[in-house]
């Protein structure tokens, strides 16, 4: 298995060079690999039907808890020939469809990137492995929707679309990770799924918490309210997309994660209501705004997320064989109809299924595929779509008690809907009159006609015959989801479907006559829900929308004032809260009167160096002349330069000398042909910063305070002092420490120099302008 | 001496550009031989850490805490080969992109002069050397920063200097306290010595002022200012050189200096971490998705990634303040923090490397002005959408395994409030990268201003940001590797006593004398 | 003793701030020249509040005659005063060509490479 | 500033500063004094020539671009501690000889005043570059 997903891989990687190399016929190699894929899948068909899943076990990160355990159980199984059969006939389609695209080459790479990782999501074992490919599906769906990025609108509903499963993406990632918490306890995380412990999980009270955020996740991938809005936006992606990500198997994954943790999470409280609650009203809104359009894929869309509601409904309500069927059908006559959509809208020249006339005349093979495909999705017997709404028509109703006459009547009127959907989209363009009627249209070419016919078909076999593996797949697919074989037998057979008659074969074809009805009075029914449209601007796009909105308007808002221009401000932020740091950090220190000092003698000297300083420092702020303020600066360092002779450091006091004249030289020297320094500041803002100051200063004093009244037992320059003439040969310590005990700081330091110095010839030398020409 | 040559072949490298003042060819030649022997060194220090041995120098051979000791634990010998890493893509890009005035006068010396310093920072056990150090690593980047004085970047770097400048003097500031207070300036020394304070509060105000100076470094909520205000003003790969490197100097200050030193109060200082780590990480992206520029977007986007940075930490450390013992969530943590620099350090130089791409290609970075590259370079798209999907924690790029960690550890730890604000956060990033993606990238191809590149320059320019591309994605799906290496030098970190011995073993610094 | 030049010390850092705050950006230089000042000060009267004889051995003897001043703070603030030199040497330059260059040394009116807002 | 007599001290001026400034520098290990201190009097040397007499001239005495002073400078300073390598001892522990100078026995030299040396010329070119370039441009 992990073979299977590594030749993907390997095709995307070859893919760009393949269609360069030999053209749009590499799509036919591509596409018999991805068949073969399939094939290999159906040969283990037997076993893992049989009870028997199949694991390959492969080490990763095992640090992290986090191995490449793949998992062959009916569930996955039913997903991988999904996504590797259909697959391969969309890749095959996209050959003659996107054949002439420039961008046919990257178009393989991202689709086959996509199936591995789907294939990958499916397979994975390891919530975390699993969660890496629903990543990348994530993208390489964004990447394909947005494949025509040369249209305003294909960019952003791509982003759209990346953002709202990115975030359930999140959602997800701390579900899992919380998932697995819990069920580890305190042994650490349990990442291997097959290893969650529902009894750990339903004591833990993370639980709560982790079924939200999982859910969150899955919702927002399967399109179920409130995320619903992104699918249809996602439309703006070439059909083949569609037909593969957007119907048949990407949404599913959220469908597929639930199936997954449906033996795991079944205890849990809210899991199954929330299943049925959020399954159910999807279903029905899906249903329903998908009348409300008439352009092919649109109107598709919105019944793919109809059917999804329905998949998340029939697992929250425990009707696992019921879920299987009508995932596989679903997946069969949606992938089918998409895939006819794209070539009929090429062909007409037109999405709009109302406007497109007699379309069947010209499409001898495609509108065959049109009519199985959508009989199969009205639910019309012998299709196997049939079965699939029976099933669920049936689970509806044994949920007992209101529940079970609320969900009947919300399944059939969306089975009714879907009637109408699927007679506007598969019938009425390709067999009814209508005002645009294509000159010398022709079929498509074989590429493009043969997978969906292939799909339809299968969908009127499987119905017509489901002992042909569809049985042994959906019990197996239900034992999955059981964690232990179905307790009743999986009755898909037309016999016992049709014979005796039933409540739900009663309400399946009043919805098909409601759906033909509606129909016939499509103009008035439609102009009722043009109405409808006012509640959109409540609806939860609008709400994606408006929230992108503020959050950008507020961190315009937050930005505007924090990062504002104005290095004073800055200057402000950073030194009060420094200021507030320190102080706090002091005042927690109990008794910090202990910490002082006590005031020695003082020296006249002491006295009137610190005076000089301190009148110094306070006339330099003062004076309005640069070069008084020059002189004052300099004061205060020959003031110090006088105490560190007068307390023992000549060297330093050398040194200082020597920088301090150094520096008024070169203020003088670069500043004086610098404006007088002039009053910019008001009063107001000018006794802000002094006490600003003020504060900064007193923070300064207290912590010097502090520092000077601890004594220090043996500072490290006890031995520096001892050693210097013993060990380094030198008498004058400072300089023993300066070239020897701390030589290292020396070297970075006249680097410190040698820079700075770099640092002024470059500025005062290299001048844009003269930049600007040294590039010619 | 081993450990000395990441520091000392920069800097030798340096001086040499200067005799070579005016000719760019051999400053460039003399510049990727020093990045290529740099890389080469701190290889070699990182096999010799790998076991978990601790590396010391005592420079004049004064046993410490007399002299001054360079360590190389496996933290700090990551953080060097990042730093070479970066630098070697750096010198090779600015061979191909740097205009010739610049290349001919002081890049190259002063990107080695930058080199040095970092790699300085990362290996010294002294905390005056380290002040030296960033004072190498701030004069270099003013001075790379200013070099072809245009208007931008001179008032970039007036904001950049001033700010950088106070940070400097409150860290001096704090070493005068601390050598005050304890009576050393060796890491190792001090956080023995510092135990003997009679009141754990006044390590903390101790600490207190040298973290607000870290946090200024780092680019911390709420002293970030000086950084969207100049990364994006210099030439691109000036700005890539400080994207990956300057600010992760600050925070590895500050990882060291808690793990290591401050240990007495972690439960606070833990909460005070992820409160800093919190804001920032908001600030920054919420910075970051109001821009209209590449390198803006990019230059915010490194606040809000120091956030997750400090993240880990905070948890580690507070989980260890509050439970006592070092245990294996705490280390979980303290590994996301570890994994995140090391990720991000590659990811963002490369990020800030491509938008020096888009900028030589197409004469702006602007996302108004420049449309549709992925149908006129479809290579360079897929590196930037690589390297961005990275940063935005898709995998299965290293970046994902970043915030995994991260979010695993603060998940376990129970610190939910950060994880729900890193997820969100984590959200806007993958917002504004796709931002960038769908408005640069994407869209009708415009005419371009500037002549294509020549076949030259293309090899010099998108071969570092080829190879740190695979390198991102190598870290990916080689994770195994980079999660050790991560959880290893976590534990190390946590477990300060380990540092501590190797500083005063003497059979340990025979060790780092001859290899 | 030298309790009153921590007072000092605090003096210098308040002017040197409040200079930083200042809107024309000449005297931003003479505010990091303040904190510097303030800087190396707070660590050498930090270190040896005794006044001490200069850390020189004499010739023949092993031992700088005691009480001596710490000669550490000393060599790192050699260190320091040294790379502040450097610094703010360049920092002179950065400030006269960026007046040079825009041509007013009003620091409000320096805000043109913070913000490019959607 | 074109006194003669200025003029005539400062060309007087530059050898004694140049003297007094190697007198600094090798006292330094000793006594007050050292590579730093040594290198701006020898800087200010040049600097005062410059002005009394005129730039290209002191630039020309100089012989060397300061440039090649300061790289010169810090490769000193660097290769003093490879010595100690040598020996397999680490770097830059100070090695030393005793050497009879001009009739003074033992006289220690080692590589820590290899390494003052090299600050030595590192500040020596520091300074004038600054100020060379400075004069070139404001005066």
């Amino acid at each position: 298995m992990h073979t299977t997903v590594l030749i993907l891989l390997l095709l995307a990687a070859l893919a760009p060079m393949g269609v360069r190399v030999i053209g749009k016929s590499a799509g036919l190699i591509i596409a018999t690999v991805s068949l073969a894929i399939t094939g290999w899948y159906a040969s283990r068909f037997g076993i893992v039907t049989a009870g028997a899943p199949i694991l390959e076990t492969m080490s990763w990160v095992p640090s992290l808890g986090v191995g490449v355990e793949f998992l062959l159980d009916g569930l996955s199984l039913t997903f991988a020939l999904l996504i590797c059969g259909i697959g391969g006939l969309v890749l095959l389609y996209t050959s003659s469809y996107l054949g002439d695209s420039p961008g046919l080459g990257r178009f393989y790479a991202t689709l086959l990137t996509f199936m591995a990782s789907m294939l990958g999501l499916v397979l994975a074992n390891n919530l975390i492995v699993m969660f890496i490919f629903w990543e990348l599906t994530s993208i390489t769906s964004f990447l394909l929707i947005g494949f025509d990025f040369h249209r305003e609108s294909a960019r952003r509903c791509a982003w759209q679309a990346l953002v709202v499963t990115g975030l359930g993406g999140l959602c997800l990632l701390a579900g899992i990770i919380l998932l697995a918490i819990a069920s580890g306890g305190s042994t650490g995380p349990e990442f291997a799924i097959r290893e969650l412990d529902p009894g750990a999980i339903l004591d833990s009270p993370l639980a709560g918490a982790s079924v939200i955020l999982t859910l969150i996740g899955c919702f927002s991938k399967s399109a179920i309210v409130p995320f619903h809005f992104w699918l249809p936006n996602a439309m703006e992606a070439p059909s083949p997309v569609s037909a593969l990500l957007h119907s048949a198997t990407m949404v599913k994954a959220g469908v597929y994660l639930i199936a997954r943790l449906e033996p795991t999470l079944n205890e849990q409280r809210f899991w199954s209501d929330s299943l049925v609650a959020f399954g159910a009203t999807t279903m029905l809104l899906g249903a329903a705004l998908a009348t409300r359009h008439v352009a092919f894929k649109k109107l598709l869309a919105y019944s793919t997320v109809s059917s999804l509601g329905i998949l998340v409904m029939l697992i929250g309500l425990g009707a696992y064989a019921a879920a299987a069927t009508y995932l596989i059908a679903h997946a069969l006559f949606k992938a089918c109809l998409f895939l006819v959509a794209g070539t009929a809208t090429h062909i007409a020249g037109t999405k709009d299924t109302e406007a497109i006339g007699h379309l069947g005349r010209s499409m001898k093979i495609s509108r065959w595929s049109a009519l199985l495909g959508g009989l199969s999705l009205a639910g019309v017997a012998p299709f196997i779509g049939f079965a699939g709404k029976e099933l669920t028509i049936k689970s509806g109703l044994n949920a007992g008690g209101l529940e079970a006459i609320l969900l009947a009547i919300a399944i059939g009127l969306a089975a009714a809907l879907t009637v109408f959907a699927s007679i506007q989209v598969a019938f009425k363009p390709f067999f009814m009159p209508g005002p645009h009627k294509p000159e010398h249209a022709q079929e498509a070419t074989w590429p493009e006609w043969l997978g969906p016919i292939i799909l339809a078909t299968l969908g009127l076999v499987l119905g017509l015959a489901p002992f042909l593996g569809m049985v042994p797949l959906v019990e197996s697919f239900g034992a999955s989801l059981a964690g232990a074989p179905l307790a009743d037998d999986v009755t898909l057979g037309l016999g016992y479907l049709l014979w005796p008659p039933s409540i739900p074969l009663g309400i399946s074809v009043l919805a098909v006559v409601i759906g033909i009805g509606l129909f016939m009075g499509r103009s008035p029914y439609r102009s009722l829900l043009a109405k409808t449209f006012a509640w959109d601007r409540f609806g939860p796009e609008r709400t994606y929308d408006r929230l992108v909105g503020t959050t950008l308007a507020s961190a315009q808002v937050l930005t505007n004032a924090l990062q504002n221009g104005s290095l004073r401000s800055y200057t402000r932020i950073i030194v009060l809260t420094a200021t507030a740091c320190v102080a706090l950090a002091t005042l927690r220190i109990d008794a910090v009167a202990s910490y002082l000092p006590s005031f020695g003698a003082l020296t006249p000297f002491d006295v009137m160096l610190a005076l000089t300083i301190a009148a110094s420092a306070v006339s330099a702020t003062m004076i309005r002349s640069r070069l008084g303020a020059i002189a004052a600066l300099s004061g205060i360092g020959f003031a110090i330069a006088v105490y560190f002779v007068l307390h023992g450091a000549p060297d330093l006091a050398g040194t200082q000398f020597a920088v301090e004249t150094l520096i008024v030289i070169i203020f003088v020297l670069v500043t004086h042909r610098l404006p007088r320094f002039a009053r910019y500041t008001t009063n107001l803002s000018r006794s802000i910063d002094i006490v600003i100051a003020l504060g900064l200063g007193s923070v300064v004093t207290t912590l010097t305070l502090l520092a000077m009244g601890s004594t220090v037992a043996s500072p490290v320059s006890d031995f520096q002092a001892a050693e210097a003439v013993p060990s380094a040969y030198g008498r004058n310590v400072i300089n023993v420490i300066l070239v020897d005990y701390r030589a290292i700081d020396t070297l970075g330091e006249v680097f410190v120099l040698a820079v700075a110095a770099i640092g002024v010839f470059t500025l005062l030398t290299i001048r844009p302008s003269r930049e600007a020409e040294a590039t010619r | 001496m081993l450990i000395a040559l990441p520091v000392l072949i920069p800097m030798l490298g340096a001086a040499l550009c200067l005799l070579f003042w005016g000719r760019s060819r051999p400053q460039a030649v003399l510049a990727l031989a020093s990045t290529a022997s740099m890389l080469a060194a701190s290889v070699w220090i990182l096999f010799g850490v790998r076991d978990g041995t601790i590396l010391t120098l005592n420079f004049g051979g004064w046993q410490a805490p007399f002299g001054i000791t360079f360590v190389a634990d496996l933290f700090g010998a990551i953080m060097v080969t990042l730093g070479a890493i970066v630098g070697l893509a750096v010198m090779a890009f600015s061979v191909g992109a740097s205009d010739r005035l610049r290349a001919s006068s002081g890049h190259y010396p002063l990107s080695l002069t930058l080199l040095a310093a970092v790699s300085g920072a990362f290996l010294t056990g002294d905390l005056f050397n380290l002040y030296v150090w960033f004072e190498l690593m701030l004069l270099s980047s003013f001075v790379l920063l200013t070099l072809g004085g245009e208007r931008g970047q001179l008032e970039g770097a007036i904001k950049y200097v001033t700010l950088n400048l106070l940070s400097s003097m409150l860290f001096l500031m704090a070493i005068g306290l601390i050598y005050g207070t304890v009576g050393t300036l060796n890491m190792a020394d001090l956080a023995r010595r510092i135990d003997d304070l009679q009141d754990p509060k006044l390590a903390t105000l101790l600490a207190t002022l040298l973290l607000v100076s870290f946090g200024i470094k780092a680019g911390a909520f709420p002293f970030f200012f000086w950084l969207p205000a100049s990364y994006h003003t210099p030439p691109p790969a000036v700005s890539a050189l400080f994207s990956g490197l300057l600010t992760k100097v600050g925070v590895y200050a500050i990882i060291r200096v808690l793990s290591l030193i401050f240990d007495q109060e972690w439960s606070l200082l833990g909460d005070v971490v992820l409160v800093v780590a919190g804001l920032t990480m908001v600030t920054g992206v919420l910075g970051a998705i109001v821009q209209n520029d590449m390198r803006r977007i990019l230059s915010f986007h490194i606040v809000s990634q120091i956030g997750y940075m400090l993240m880990g930490l905070g948890i580690a450390i507070g989980l260890v303040g509050s439970l006592g013992a070092s245990s294996p969530i705490a280390v979980l943590a303290m590994s996301g923090a570890v994994f995140y620099i090391f990720h991000h350090i590659i990811v963002k130089a490369n990020l800030f490397l491509i938008s020096g791409a888009v900028l030589i290609t197409t004469g702006s970075t602007n996302l108004k002005e420049v449309n549709g590259l992925a149908k006129s370079h479809p290579f360079l798209s897929m590196l930037f959408l690589i390297s961005s999907m990275s940063l935005a924690g898709i995998p299965i790029l290293s970046g994902f395994w970043a915030k995994f960690v991260l979010v695993r550890g603060g998940l376990e730890a129970g610190s939910y409030t950060i994880v729900l604000v890193s997820l969100a956060v984590s959200l806007l990033t993958l917002y504004s990268m796709t931002k960038i993606w769908t408005q640069v990238f994407w869209g009708e191809p415009d005419d371009l201003k500037s002549p294509p590149l020549d076949r030259r320059t293309k090899a010099w320019v998108y071969s570092p940001i080829a190879g740190m591309c695979v390198l991102t994605i190598c870290i990916g799906i080689g994770a195994e590797s980079s999660a050790r290496l991560a959880l290893d030098a976590a534990e190390q970190l946590l477990d300060s006593s380990r540092y501590i011995d190797a500083v005063f073993d003497g059979a340990s610094a025979q060790i780092g004398d001859a290899p | 003793m030298n309790i009153i030049l921590a007072f000092c010390c605090g003096l210098l850092a308040a002017t040197g701030t409040y200079m930083l705050l200042r809107r024309s950006f000449v005297k931003l230089v003479i505010g990091l020249a303040l904190l510097s000042h303030a800087a190396n000060l707070l660590i050498y009267i930090v270190a040896s509040p005794l006044l001490g004889r200069p850390p020189l051995v004499r010739a023949g003897e092993t031992q700088p005659p005691a009480p001596f001043a710490d000669p550490l703070p000393g060599a790192l603030i050699l260190t320091a005063i040294v790379i502040s030199f450097g610094v703010v040497a360049f920092t002179i330059v950065l400030i006269k060509r960026t007046y040079e260059e825009i041509g007013t040394d009003d620091l409000d009116q320096m805000t043109s490479t913070d913000r490019d807002l959607c | 500033m074109n006194s003669v007599i200025f003029q005539v001290a400062a060309r007087v001026l530059l050898p004694v500063m140049l003297l007094l400034s190697v007198v600094f520098l090798l006292r330094g290990h000793n006594e007050p004094g050292g590579g730093f201190i040594g290198g701006l009097v020898a800087a200010s040397g040049y600097i005062l020539y410059a002005l009394a007499v005129n730039l290209p001239e002191s630039r020309r005495l100089l012989h060397v671009h300061p440039r090649t002073l300061i790289s010169t400078g810090l490769l000193i300073a660097i290769l003093s501690g490879v010595p100690a390598l040598l020996v397999d001892q680490p770097f830059m522990k100070g090695k030393w000889i005793e050497v009879t100078i001009a009739g003074f026995e033992g006289v220690k030299f080692g590589t820590p005043f290899v390494f003052d040396v090299g600050v030595y010329l590192v500040v020596l070119g520091v300074t004038l570059l600054m100020a060379f370039t400075l004069e070139e441009r404001y005066q």
